[in-house]
């Protein structure tokens, strides 16, 4: 129960302190002091509390699309065990519901964004939909390789299960498949080398181009709910690459919650040594991605 | 009964030659056509009257079926014919009447003929009586067709007669006398000298195959059947072909009972399988409604000689064929001889959205095409499965596939002249004609097809039994 | 017994209920509202058979000796059966009762007592399908259903695009038939009889040819690629109540198809069901891919029906594969996912087509690219699309997710948990099904965007209006059954469980039970905590005080002053990137103009996605050999001489072939 | 006995030849008449002991095929008014050529069929079986309407040299049904073969071509 109540509080607040992280990161790298570590959660308050200004052309799907893709992310933490714990919402199958929670905030984001009616916020929701159509199947073959070593159809058992045997055999599609989910945490978060969410030429953006017309609360919801989805696979990568357990509870929140701080750095660093892909580019790198997923699944099962 | 079913119909002829109402002489057809089926289900009925006073006139299992269906088509064209001619006031109908009561009488004669030199008679005499029918547009054209029809038809017959002096031979040569009853050839099968025997059988499938329509001696029918009227296109298709395949059933009887069953399947599916074949190229991208029928009469011919090749397991299915083709091609006729009348043309160019401006014959060839491309719930459908499965009964695999495979393509080329025909926007300004459905020219039709319909979903049993009976006969199990 | 007499009725009912209205004047309306109450009350007394059949313990047969050469009239209902005359008895009467508004007899005098006729027909054929017990009887009816859809579909005969659908519909189903035909033929060879009954044992040679020609005779109704190529051209072509029949409905019947048959035939190789998953995979992949390059409203959502059938027999395929196997898991969740998931697309689709017709309706095009802005002025289709959308791509909470989600249960099962024993080719397909599912977000993502969101892209999407209560009833209840499998799956497993038990011929006693594998009361507790989190959601933004503030204003155009409709996305540039993924499938064609100079002239870009299999293989084919065989036509040129030459020709082939013949 | 029939079997060889020669269709009617009138001597001397019906035959052949259908022909050349065939498919000397090679393949395929005794040595077979095959040539390689029902005749001839075998074995009826056939089908040929020459003013079969694919 208290790790239940620890996992959403952490699902809750954490979320925003990570893109503070990462902005600090690249500050850092670029010899800047770099807005405050918290200057994400003054974002969200300022956002809350303007108004908002909505197109002529949009409808209740503009409106409704951060809504329900925030609520489908917050579910979709909930599935999401972290560090040694087990998530508060576990059941045989759980990992595709998982899934295809994020495929319905991706469908309501995207329909949001063509609700305007506008030419860069369409090129937006084409590219999230096509990038997420070579990540998906990525994921799927890193979720086969989990439950065959796990023996486990839940998504806790699955993360926690094989890295207790981690083997020699195991090794190398686990790097394999590690490698895949790492760039498939990339492009679903819209970081570099995919998108830029620092860029300022529209033509050239995923995401932030989708929500130029969402306005006050409405894009509070989104900041909120994008940084959201970054933790839950921060968390999903973590299994895979730092499975360390100490065993005493404290200490693993504590474990945890500096590995996800690490994960942001990493995130930074990539980010400020990286230049974007030019974005015809970018269906390679994921079906590169694709390809280390499944040359891990096929190690394993050959 | 065999003199009144084969004599009666002269009679008649010989009346219509006579009476000079070009107006009231059609009505005499109907007359003739109800005595004789009348006559007809009397005998079937009757079971034993199947004899006559003459030792070569005995109508056999396979006679009876024959001339069922012809009776049936005859007396339901009849009717037609009537309501056709009407239409044709303009031209004297004496030859036209006299030639089709004659030739109800020939066919009577074919069916019960137990003697193969007769039948040969028989059936020499239908194509004569026939070829006034066919000139009757007295167009260019319909003088080519009938050129035609006589000439290719007389030297597959005379073929067919060569055949029959070869099997007469066979017989001689056995040291047997009397020869040519289909009694004593039967009871002497087996001693028939080999050589000529399959001598003969080659022309007689030739021959009586060029009357049937078999491809490559198919060549007449295209001509004959597109210039003809549509009634006499039905009987053509649907009693001249089943005739021609009496005698040539006979001739198999005949061979069967030799033992000579792995000499004459190879023939017969080599035919029946090129017949189908030809129909199918042939048909594809067919312009006239009225050719491709013909093609289609082809390919069933060519079912119908498969059946045979096929042998024992597929007799059944081959016999209720002849039942179903017939009435099926009756109804495929008679309707494309509306529309080609109301539209006075039978290319697809000209004739399009039959079902707007005629939406009964319209109507009723598109059920028509369903029926005779083995579409369920309609008979062919029956006859034809049970034909596919006698080739696999017989563990002939290839040649069922081949037979699926042939149906699909005349499927395919009959299809695209048919939906032509009756789909779309019916022309504005069709040529000028006042011709509509009627009674008379279509009630008929829609009693062939209730009938196709009724054998595909329920086969009466004393026609069952009469199918029976002739398979049993046909394998000289009776 | 009586539960087969009712559902007897109901066909007959259903059958004939076109029929009243031909005593009728053709635009009387009082003819159509008859032949809707026949099909309403015969559907409900379908319904009562199915209840009435399912309840019972035994399966009920009713049989009579018929006066056909082969076959008796043999029918029963089992559990198999009452999955798929469920939809039977649901779909076309609300589809009826749409085409009151939609397809009025007196607006179409010319086609709407035939179009009744045939669609009456249609469903009573399907519900013959269903119970036939014998392979006369089943060809019987399911030829009768195929004619009737083609009538059905091609009712606007006037129109070329129609017929040229129809025809290329009639001679894929005249092969299907073919093949059914040779099927019931040699399932005679191996067993004696047409009765549909399980079959003992049989040579495993003759097996495998009834099962092959199984696939295909019922793949060419069901849409298996590439044996799918009328399906497109059809239900575009097609009214839209009758394509959400045929979508929701008829396909199935090929499903139905495969399904009776594997459960007919012995337990076969594992081939079988790798070749269906295989198929399936395809088909849905191939499927989705050509859906996003459509230009055409209908025709992008056959083609999602197309891949939908492909997960439908990726699950067969597991199922097929565990019988084989010998693992009543997979085949429970995979033949539960699939009969599910059939049940659920044959409530969405025919609600998307529906959806669909109210916008042709209104707009008179389907043409993507043409519409636009429609949720401002038909609201409530919107709403409803959106159900029908979320819940084809699978997306919980909506029900297309449950069926889903039980394939991919099974899916996951073939991987070999923990290193049981696996078949871990089989497990790929997950792989496949996912990048599926985000295809089809993708998919209608931009079908939403480009028909209801944004503004009208030209004149005509700038009119329209919700429709009236006939038309909208009928999609509110297929959303209501949506939303409620969706958040309720459990309510299906005990059908579900029974088919599979009685598909697979399990043991009362096998230990394992559907509610077992697939926690289906976990889904609808996500699903109702998603629900809530929505609505919580929603609520806060109602109630906080700054939301009320809103201002107006144009659409952010990144500073261009006028924007303009036509600088919208479209359609074809939203699927663009992943037609070209696809291109190798798909096969675009982009008409695109050279742009030179600094003051280029107008200039039209033009994009086509033709269907591969039908327009560049198919078709070319069938010129080719159209070609080919008008060569022979010089065999026939009118000579009398060559045509008597033909005569001695062949008297001497037969000869000598006869000779040849007789030497060995 | 058998070498007087013989003898004339070879002359009725040879009057094929002459037919495959000649290009007056005028000449080619009298040929073939004049086979009818051997043949009909030939069936009253191939019986031992003459019988009423094969006296009977032999004369309704004779009246038939030598009279009374080339009258019928003869009268409807003079109706078309042409005296030749012109430029036949093939010309005369190549006919004959294949007219003998014709002859020469039935005596050999005759060699395979076997006979009864009694006609053993006879040249009736490879008679019928080549006089049979002319009338093909014939059939395929002219072009008026009226050469080809000459053509059909010598078919018809040859067919009735075959029937000499089994004059015994017919009955009257049948023998004289195919004799009252072969008049009524002549018969009606040159009827249309009138109505083609009013129709198309012309006996060319080569104008008959409206009728294709």
């Amino acid at each position: 129960m208290t790790a239940n109540l620890i996992h959403v509080l952490l699902l809750l607040v954490m979320p925003p302190l990570l893109a503070g992280v990462i902005n600090k990161t690249k500050a850092w790298f670029g010899g800047r002091v770099g807005p405050p570590l918290l200057q994400s959660y003054y974002d969200l308050i300022k956002l809350a509390r303007k108004s908002m200004v909505l197109s002529t052309t949009t409808t209740w799907v503009f409106r409704a699309g951060p809504v329900v893709t925030l609520a489908a992310v917050l579910m979709a933490g909930l599935l999401m065990p972290l560090g040694a714990f087990d998530a508060p919402i576990r059941f045989s199958g759980d990992p595709i519901f998982f899934a295809y929670l994020l495929g319905l905030a991706r469908f309501f984001t995207t329909t949001a964004a063509l609700d305007t009616g506008s030419a860069f916020e369409g090129m937006g929701a084409a590219r999230e939909v096509t990038f997420a159509s070579l990540s998906e199947p990525a994921v799927f073959f890193a979720l086969l390789v989990l439950a065959r070593l796990s023996g486990s159809l839940t998504l806790t058992g699955m993360l926690h299960g094989p890295m207790g045997g981690f083997s020699a055999a195991t090794a190398a599609p686990l790097i394999l498949v590690a490698i895949g989910l790492f760039v498939v945490l990339l492009a679903e978060n819209c970081r570099i080398p995919v998108d830029d969410p620092n860029t300022h030429l529209e033509l050239t953006m995923i995401h932030e181009v989708m929500v130029l017309d969402h306005s006050g609360p409405l894009l509070g919801v989104i900041l909120y709910g994008a940084a959201l989805k970054l933790f839950i696979f921060g968390a999903l990568l973590l299994h895979v690459l730092a499975p360390f357990q100490t065993g005493v509870a404290w200490a693993d929140w504590l474990v945890f919650c500096a590995e996800m701080l690490a994960v942001a750095v990493a995130i930074g660093v990539v980010e400020s040594i990286m230049a974007r892909l030019l974005m015809r580019r970018v269906p390679y790198l994921l079906t590169g991605a694709l390809l280390f997923c499944g040359f891990g699944f096929l190690l394993l099962v050959r | 009964m065999a003199f009144v079913l084969i004599c009666f119909p002269v009679v008649m002829a010989a009346i219509a030659a006579a009476v000079a109402s070009n107006r009231w002489r059609p009505w005499l057809l109907p007359v003739a056509a109800i005595v004789h089926l009348a006559a007809t289900v009397t005998v079937l009925a009757g079971g034993a009257a199947g004899s006559s006073p003459v030792p070569w006139l005995v109508l056999d299992p396979p006679g009876r079926i024959v001339l069922l269906q012809v009776s049936v088509l005859f007396a339901l064209c009849s009717f037609y014919a009537v309501g056709y001619l009407r239409y044709r006031q303009d031209q004297s109908n004496r030859v036209f009447c006299a030639c089709l009561l004659a030739f109800l009488g020939v066919i009577s004669l074919v069916t019960w003929s137990h003697h193969l030199g007769l039948m040969w008679v028989a059936i020499e005499a239908s194509t004569l009586v026939t070829a006034p029918l066919i000139y009757f547009n007295r167009t260019q054209r319909s003088i080519e067709a009938t050129w035609k029809y006589l000439l290719v038809g007389s030297v597959g017959i005379a073929l067919a007669l060569l055949g029959t002096f070869f099997l007469a031979y066979a017989s001689l040569h056995a040291g047997l006398d009397s020869a040519l009853t289909l009694e004593s050839m039967l009871g002497h099968a087996p001693r028939l000298s080999k050589p000529w025997l399959h001598a003969a059988f080659v022309l007689l499938l030739v021959g009586y195959g060029t009357k049937m329509g078999l491809a490559p001696m198919h060549t007449w029918k295209p001509d004959a059947y597109g210039e003809a009227p549509g009634v006499v296109g039905a009987m053509l298709a649907g009693g001249v072909t089943s005739c021609a395949f009496l005698a040539l059933l006979r001739v198999y009887h005949v061979c069967h009972a030799a033992g000579e069953d792995a000499y004459i399947s190879r023939l017969l599916l080599f035919m029946g399988l090129f017949s189908m074949a030809v129909a199918g190229v042939f048909m594809v991208g067919q312009r006239d409604f009225k050719r491709m029928l013909a093609y289609s009469s082809v390919e069933h011919m060519g079912i119908l000689v498969v059946g045979l090749g096929i042998g024992a397991p597929a007799l059944f299915g081959t016999l209720l064929h002849v039942l179903t083709n017939g009435l099926t091609k009756g109804v495929l006729f008679l309707s494309a001889g509306n529309i080609h009348r109301a539209y006075a043309s039978k290319s697809t160019d000209q004739v399009r959205g039959a079902m707007q401006l005629l939406p009964l014959s319209g109507t009723l060839f598109l059920a028509g095409f369903l029926a005779i491309t083995g579409s369920p719930p309609f008979g062919p459908f029956i006859s034809e499965f049970a034909i596919l499965n006698g080739a696999f009964d017989a563990g002939r695999f290839v040649t069922g596939g081949l037979f699926l495979f042939f149906l699909l393509v005349v499927f395919i080329g009959m299809g695209a002249t048919v939906l032509q025909v009756v789909q779309g926007r019916a022309p504005s300004e069709p040529e000028r004609n006042d011709y509509r459905d009627g009674v008379l020219t279509g009630a008929p039709i829609v009693a062939l097809l209730a009938l196709v319909l009724a054998l595909g979903l329920y086969i009466p049993a004393p026609l069952l039994a009469m199918i029976g009976d002739a398979v049993a006969f046909l394998e000289n199990r009776a | 017994m009586s539960a087969t007499w009712n559902i007897l009725a109901a066909i007959v009912v259903l059958g004939l209920s076109g029929l009243p209205a031909y005593l009728l004047p053709a635009r009387s309306e009082t003819g159509q509202r008859v032949a809707t109450a026949a099909m309403v009350a015969g559907s409900l007394l379908g319904l009562c058979g199915v209840a009435g059949g399912v309840g019972g313990a035994i399966p009920s047969v009713a049989g009579a000796a018929w006066g056909l050469p082969y076959g008796r009239f043999s029918v029963a209902i089992d559990a198999v059966s009452a999955v798929f005359l469920a939809l039977v008895f649901v779909v076309p009467a609300l589809g009826s009762i749409y085409g009151l508004g939609y397809w009025g007899h007196a607006q179409h005098r010319g086609t709407g007592r035939r179009l009744g006729l045939f669609y009456g027909l249609l469903a009573g054929s399907m519900a013959l399908v269903l119970i036939a017990r014998d392979g006369v009887l089943f060809l019987i009816a399911w030829e009768a259903m195929a004619m009737a859809a083609y009538f059905a579909a091609s009712v606007e005969e006037d129109d070329p695009a129609v017929r040229r659908a129809g025809w290329v519909y009639l001679i894929a189903t005249h092969a299907g038939t073919l093949c059914l035909i040779a099927m019931f033929a040699l399932w005679r060879q191996a067993t004696g009889s047409f009765a549909l009954e399980p079959a003992p044992a049989m040579a495993a040679g003759l097996a495998s040819a009834i099962f092959v020609l199984a696939l295909f005779g019922f793949g060419f109704k069901a849409g298996l690629m590439p044996l799918h190529v009328w399906l497109p051209g059809a239900h575009s072509a097609a009214p839209s109540h009758v394509s959400a029949v045929m979508s929701g409905v008829m396909l199935k019947m090929g499903v139905y198809g495969i399904v009776r048959m594997t459960a007919l035939l012995p337990v076969g190789p594992p081939w079988w069901g790798g070749t269906l998953l295989v198929a399936g995979a395809i088909t849905g992949l191939a499927g989705i891919a050509f859906a996003i390059g459509q230009h055409d409203l209908k025709r992008l959502l056959a083609y999602s029906s197309i891949e939908n059938i492909g997960i439908i027999a990726m699950g067969l395929g597991l199922a097929v594969l565990g019988r084989a196997l010998g693992r009543p898991e997979w085949v429970l969740l995979g033949l539960g996912g699939a009969l599910l998931h059939t049940i659920n697309h044959g409530l969405f689709k025919p609600l998307l087509f529906l959806g669909a017709g109210a916008v042709i309706h209104c707009v008179h095009t389907r043409e993507l690219d043409r519409l636009g802005g429609l949720a401002r002025r038909m609201p409530a289709v919107t709403g409803l699309f959106v159900i029908g959308s979320v819940a084809i791509c699978a997306l919980p909470p909506l029900n297309g997710f449950a069926s889903e989600w039980l394939i991919y249960l099974g899916l996951f099962r073939t991987v070999g948990l923990g290193g049981e024993p696996g078949f871990a080719p089989a497990a790929v397909a997950a792989v496949v099904l996912a990048m599926i599912g985000a295809m089809a977000v993708a998919c209608f993502a931009k079908l939403i965007g480009t028909v209801f969101l944004g503004s009208a892209r030209s004149d005509a999407s700038q009119h329209g209006h919700d429709p009236t209560a006939t038309m909208m009833g009928p999609m509110i209840v297929l959303a209501f059954g949506c939303v409620c499998l969706g958040l309720f799956p459990s309510i299906a497993i005990a059908p579900l469980e029974d088919a599979s038990r009685t598909w697979a011929a399990l043991a009362e006693s096998t230990p394992i039970s559907l509610a077992a594998v697939a926690p289906l009361g976990w889904i609808s507790a996500a699903g109702l905590g998603l629900v809530a989190v929505v609505a919580t959601f929603a609520l806060i933004s109602r109630i906080t005080p700054r939301a009320g503030a809103v201002a107006e204003a144009g659409t952010w155009d990144c500073g261009y002053a006028r924007p303009d409709r036509r600088m919208q996305y479209t359609g074809s540039s939203l699927g663009a990137t992943l037609v070209d993924l696809f291109g190798l499938v798909v096969w675009p064609r982009n008409h695109q103009p050279a742009i030179h100079g600094l003051f280029p002239g107008s200039a039209t870009f033009k994009s086509v996605v033709a269907d591969t299999v039908l327009d560049r293989l198919v078709l070319p084919f069938f010129r080719a050999a159209g070609r080919y065989m008008s060569m022979f036509r010089v065999f026939q040129q009118a000579q009398m001489q060559s045509y008597v030459l033909y005569v001695l020709t062949i008297v001497i082939v037969l000869m000598v072939w006869g000779t040849m013949g007789a030497e060995p | 006995m058998t070498s007087l029939f013989n003898g004339l079997l070879v002359i009725v060889l040879v009057m094929n030849l002459f037919a495959l020669g000649t290009s007056r269709i005028h000449a080619l009617i009298r040929i073939v008449a004049s086979q009818g009138v051997l043949l009909g001597i030939i069936l009253l001397l191939v019986h031992r002991h003459l019988t009423i019906p094969a006296f009977a035959v032999a004369m309704a052949g004779i009246a038939i095929k030598g009279f009374l259908i080339p009258a019928i022909m003869l009268r409807a050349l003079r109706q078309a008014e042409i005296k030749r065939e012109i430029e036949p498919l093939i010309s005369p000397l190549a006919s004959i050529m294949l007219g003998a090679i014709a002859t020469a393949f039935a005596i050999l395929f005759s060699g395979q069929l076997p006979l009864v005794d009694q006609n053993d040595g006879a040249l009736l077979v490879p008679t019928a079986i080549a006089t049979v095959l002319v009338g093909f040539i014939i059939l395929t390689t002219r072009f008026k309407a009226l050469t080809q029902v000459v053509g059909y005749l010598v078919l018809e001839n040859g067919i009735f040299v075959f029937g000499m075998l089994l004059i015994e074995a017919m009955p009257l009826v049948v023998e004289m049904g195919v004799l009252l056939d072969l008049f009524v089908g002549v018969f009606v040929i040159s009827i249309i073969v009138n109505h083609i020459n009013r129709a198309f003013s012309s006996l060319d079969t080569r104008r008959l071509l409206l009728l294709k694919e």
